[in-house]
């Protein structure tokens, strides 16, 4: 199983999430987070004080899945939370070594 | 009552009682008799005056409180709450217990006496529902009389010594220990604020003797608590990270709502300073809107020009710019000049608060001094330059027995805003010094990092 | 005073004052003379009013504006507040230089006059503390005389003139840009505010001589305000997303506050436009209260009872919809009406918000038009049908002197509310328009999408 | 009006009109003549209690909807703020329907009785602008005649009738059901409020003529409030997860604003309650704001030692407290006094609230009981120990007619602390026993665990 | 050394570090996220605009440990968290390559 | 390449941004967590209830990285995230199998 890790516009959410769902993902788990990279964060300037705020709001998505739907759902992505602009985001891909579901203890891919 | 001839317009306003209509013409014929019969009291306004002390307090809490904690990161927003909040609470007892006496007792022209310690004796003219009107100033050669009950005119200026120490606040914020500040507040009250307003309010004190127009509080709360908040800013030295870290507002919806309620409370504010009722008061509250207004506009344009964009710390704090200068002029002006005063002060306080503090370098937080100070120093010139005489006239003929704005008038307010620099800055120094060397002034460098909120008050809001 | 035949009942009124207290039958005798000696101020009105003005204000400031800022998404928080607050500033200094005068000074039936261009003249009558009551329609044959000065009278009206335009920003929310905003609301206040207030509120106004009831403002308020909120939402366009993303509120907290304040601020609207503190002001709190109930519960257990469950945003919206329903009515109906117009009001507007708008298609953001349209077009009929003559009344027969409700009323009242849909839809129309073409109504996709805080004002909300 | 003698004291409040002002001589002379010519309303009087409406409305949204809020865990937020504004709406059609009459009309010493079912006659008197002074009590061997319309009278009282039952909210707040809280706050206001305010208010109710002295509510609405709470904390039982999950309060900034805007209001809660705008309001506004600043230090620095830190849930709670404490005092004592009531109010209550509910074991989510009825005992009780006669005199010998504290007040106050606690307690525990029995109480467990915002309305904030 | 992430429902939390504790579990680090899965949304309607919600508030609790803490630490998560309902969420298990403690700069295990 | 997240202490989030940026890290990614671990946490007292808060703020940053860049990049962060008082946190390094950037669909190195 492998964890596919994508950082991704906010507004892309709900776009990323319904072309994930036909390739039969069943779940994902998200959270808010800051992104610091290529794309210029803004000058805030309160009363004069300026604040260079580097960091961007950008979503993370994690999802684990089966080894054989990987590039699937890498392709999913890729096409769903691209925008051509700078910020688009990241995908990492990594080694998932074990996954158990709470409710039923299943595990592996049963699991998901 | 805030007249140059207070004993003629309050007998002017008797002639709509009753009693006085029986006898309006003796009324007229002897109004600087030595005992006139003591004032009954005119129910509406006393009524405006009860609303206006409701007003007033709304403008401290929540109003300041919110303004301030608006302002400030997130681990500070309660602290900046609580200082505004103890403060209030701190200072109504002080004022029940001797500041009111010291204030508004007659006592000398430099400050009042003890007669009404613990507030003995105000309730003495309530009895039988048959109120007498308060006398301010009794016993002088120049009462001012008015038509509500002494109890009102002592909430209704409690409210005033109030919010004067709390706007301190928003020089120190962030860093200043709360039991220093509670001590400072305290003794400042009595040191500082009680001697500033008995000698511009008090019928005999010096500098009202000496012609000082301040309708609502220009020198006596905004340049006093701004000059006082400079020190602050300057004896505490800048906030940890000053210039470096990220100290952008938590979340500015609670500065709107806080610069939304000190406008509303703002109206008791300048229009309850006409002590009733009328037209004087309805001016007032014209002049305090249109000046707002105009002050807002002006930051705001004013920034846009600058840095491209409107914003809505600017709007906001360009409206308290205007509402503080026109505070000392609102009983005194019209709307045309009010329009002048407010551009005045929004671009002026725009760059008082943007430019000036940075060149300068001191840290003054939330621009106690850039907004309070400043605003009030523009509002209390100006005031002498527009003042329009028939607003202020109390006898006969309007326009000549009113204040009207001139530059001997314009070198009066000056010298009333250089006493009230001085005064206030150096006590303030003198006390700020005494409290560091004594119990210290500021949290440690870790509370500070690790935020107020958690620190000093144990709460946090998630 | 809006009342058909208000001299008389101005001085039935000063029957109170110590003046006519001296000479009752005379006053009596001569109700329609000429030239009557200019009435004296009631200080006990002019204390109720200027307290109206400070609620009215304060249903803009912070109300309208947290109301509104409590249903968008978190980056359009304080653009929201920020547009509530830049129009109370802008209308503020409209009011002042021109709009005041071509409401309410005499004019013609179609429009007010200049004499009052900068306020010029309002402060004659209030030197010496001899105030003079304000007369409406000076010179005309038909002149309202009221006990309240002049200036209490303009800041009570700006406070209307300034909450009308803040309120259809509600339509527009999420997308206009700032700078067109500005200008939509400045000339909109002078062309489609002044014109129909004037036809509405002045005695010579030829809505008021059609026989228009209209208390505190249904059609002059809110139909007007509804519908040119429905035009703006027509030509804007819906929001990015709309029926895709998810638009819930940020935080309705916020909502409530804003709507609470909405309602306590609405006395003052409602009860002040009695132009008194007396039994009709009395009568009109009482139905606010009564009206704003019932509709904030019809609204509720129409939700319930449709969708499974009693929201919070649904007791507001409902509240909301219940005190514009009663205004036109408030010095009108009595409590039994006061609820049927509140159930009415709570469950026609939950409706319009929730159905009729999906159904045309439109994207009324925050449903300007669904609760400030409908609401006020539910309250000025209704009025027509409810109307008690003894609360209008003026004369000593109080079941005929003053305006029942009829059928003929009921027209009279049709035919009110339809000029208004006409004049400020069509105005309304044409000025987007005109601002479209020139400077571009709407911001960037991009900016929309990024949110209305940072990109037109550079902040934000952590 | 809340006075022993309170005919006399009307008619001296008389002389003030214009009326009485030709014939003081006679009014004096025949105080108690059957039918005396109906009053005239005073202007400023009307001006001051048509304000405390809607300060008194203030009180409960936003006031205390929210304090409650800002104290609980965020999933539990809107709920809460729901409750206080469902609780505003259904109690004022309530009281339009029939509340006011049980409780205001003359009727028998226990009850009042149906004459004013749905208001009816209530606009009796405004006709012609000739407005009447409404007489409380009429027809009875001791009316109480005021200088208000009785619109009015109805409006401020309507206010008291809302806040009571929605204080009781803070007891049982994050489990009950929304619809079993509906049925209970309407039966609770009928058959716990109206009664008990017949008993102590109107001037032929039996805890009146027993001489217990309440002004503003101390047990009408805060034992009152305070015992019914604690009776929902038993019968509903602990919160899930009470003791062991973390219910620390999502957002204090709430709750400072709630008990700020608390504060502001109780102005016209207090002063308020002496039906005009006198000297008895002025002191009863002082004390209220000596005796809460009072309280909420004393709250501050009882924790500050005990506990180490000064927080801000604390001294805003003292101020409650204080609020609380003063409220049966509040147009009975002097300044002195009222610090005494305030610092055993704070004191008291920060025992009660952190230490007795502990040891007792109840589950008093947001310390109803703790606050508002060991707040309101302590202040009931001490009335009876400090009330200072000429504040309540209203004939010639100021120091002997008004009702002074004595051994024998105490009791008599103690009378009718226990009175309301078996009434309000028995009643209220029967009724909530019923409505469990019938539709049940308390939401499920799940519905518990997962908040009721999301739950019972659907909302959430983000 | 392995990196244990389990998504959780939030109320859960408390229990869950309780569970781990008497393991020998020294620090954890947690994160509200939003998740999606087979447990269902719900649809808030607000004045008449539904907006599904599929997103859920979920707590995602991340422990580094020594291999032979693994089992356990699983187990213990699976113990404590556990409802039985459907959305209880699941246990992954990777590889950490290297861990270190900032304040001493020990690595390895003894950094946990 | 690797996937360095490293759990610090949240005023030291610029420091440490600065000290990755002269090493060529272009990119990063930053959450708001709560850390419980040997630093003690706090207990709150609101009106006599107390509650004991073991969850301190922490930000978590994660930063994927060329294999030849890990030891600078973790060694920066040692260095500029150090105050030697207990709660400093974590470092942990991980594999990445697979980066991708969204905007140009540039895998491996070049992605990030
Ligand atoms: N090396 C990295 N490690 C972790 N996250 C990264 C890295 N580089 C970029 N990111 C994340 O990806 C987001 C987008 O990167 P950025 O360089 O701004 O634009 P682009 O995606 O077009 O390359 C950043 O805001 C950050 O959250
Ligand atoms: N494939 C997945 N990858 C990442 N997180 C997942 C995945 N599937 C489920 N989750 C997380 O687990 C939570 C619970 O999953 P869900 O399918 O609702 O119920 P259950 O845990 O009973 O299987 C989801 O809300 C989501 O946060
Ligand atoms: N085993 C662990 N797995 C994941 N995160 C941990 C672990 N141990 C500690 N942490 C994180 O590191 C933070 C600091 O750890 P702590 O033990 O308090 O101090 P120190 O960093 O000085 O060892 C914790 O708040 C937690 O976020």
């Amino acid at each position: 199983m492998k964890l596919v890790t994508a950082v991704i516009k906010p507004f892309k959410l709900d776009d990323v999430r319904e072309a994930l769902t036909p390739l039969g993902v069943q779940g994902l788990t998200v959270s808010e987070v800051k992104g610091f990279g290529r794309q210029k964060g803004q000058t805030e300037i309160y009363r004069g004080a300026e604040y260079h705020v580097s960091f961007l709001p950008k979503v993370k998505i994690e999802v684990a899945v089966s080894d054989d739907l990987v590039d699937q759902v890498v392709e999913a992505i890729l096409q769903s939370a691209h925008t051509g602009k700078i910020g688009d985001g990241k995908i990492f891909v990594s080694e998932i070594l074990r996954a158990v579901r709470i409710r039923t203890r299943e595990t592996g891919e049963d699991a998901l | 009552m805030r007249t140059t001839d207070p004993v003629n317009f309050a007998f002017s306003r008797l002639r709509l009682g009753a009693l006085a209509a029986a006898l309006p013409l003796l009324a007229l014929a002897t109004p600087a008799l030595a005992a006139p019969p003591p004032p009954k009291i005119d129910s509406g306004d006393t009524a405006w005056m009860l609303t206006s002390t409701a007003l007033v307090l709304l403008m401290t809490v929540p109003g300041l409180a919110l303004y301030y904690a608006g302002m400030v990161r997130k681990k500070n927003v309660l602290a900046t709450l609580m200082q505004a909040f103890a403060v209030c609470c701190l200072v109504s007892i002080t004022w029940t217990v001797i500041g009111y006496s010291l204030t508004f007792t007659t006592g000398s022209p430099y400050i009042g006496g003890l007669s009404r310690f613990m507030l003995g004796g105000i309730a003495a003219n309530i009895a039988q529902g048959t109120d007498i009107g308060f006398t301010l100033g009794l016993g002088s050669s120049n009462p001012t009389v008015t038509t509500i009950p002494e109890s009102v005119y002592m909430m209704f200026q409690m409210t005033f010594a109030i919010i004067t120490p709390a706007l301190i606040a928003g020089a120190f914020a962030d860093r200043m220990k709360f039991s220093a500040m509670c001590i400072f507040m305290v003794v400042w009250s009595l040191v500082v604020y009680a001697p500033i307003a008995h000698w511009v309010w008090s019928p005999i004190g010096w500098l009202n003797t000496l012609g000082t127009l301040d309708f609502a509080g220009g020198t006596v709360v905004h340049i006093n608590a701004g000059v006082a908040g400079l020190m602050c800013a300057l004896v505490l030295g800048r906030r940890t990270g000053y210039g470096h870290d990220d100290m952008s507002p938590y979340n500015l919806t609670y500065a709107v709502i806080g610069a939304s309620l000190l406008w509303v409370g703002w109206f008791g504010f300048n229009a309850g300073s006409a002590v009733g009722a009328n037209g004087r008061a309805g001016m007032a509250m014209a002049v305090t809107q249109i000046a707002t207004a105009a002050a807002a506009l002006g930051w705001m344009f004013a920034e846009w020009i600058v840095k491209g964009k409107p914003t809505v710390l600017g709007i906001i704090s360009g409206a308290v710019a205007g509402l503080v200068a026109i505070t000392p002029a609102s009983g005194f002006v019209l709307p045309g000049p009010a329009i002048v005063i407010g551009v005045a002060a929004g671009v002026g306080c725009y760059f008082a608060a943007t430019s000036l503090k940075h060149l300068l370098g001191y840290d003054d937080s939330l621009d106690c001094f850039g907004v309070h100070g400043v605003g009030g120093i523009i509002g209390a010139l100006l005031t002498g330059v527009f003042a329009y005489a028939p607003l202020s006239a109390t006898g006969t003929t309007p326009a000549t027995s009113g204040t009207a704005g001139s530059f001997a008038q314009l070198i009066i307010q000056g010298k009333a805003v250089c006493v009230t620099l001085i005064w206030s800055g150096l006590i303030s120094f003198v006390l700020l010094k005494i409290i560091d060397l004594t119990i210290g002034l500021r949290v440690s460098r870790d509370d500070e990092v690790e935020g107020l909120d958690m620190t000093l008050h144990g709460e946090r809001i998630s």
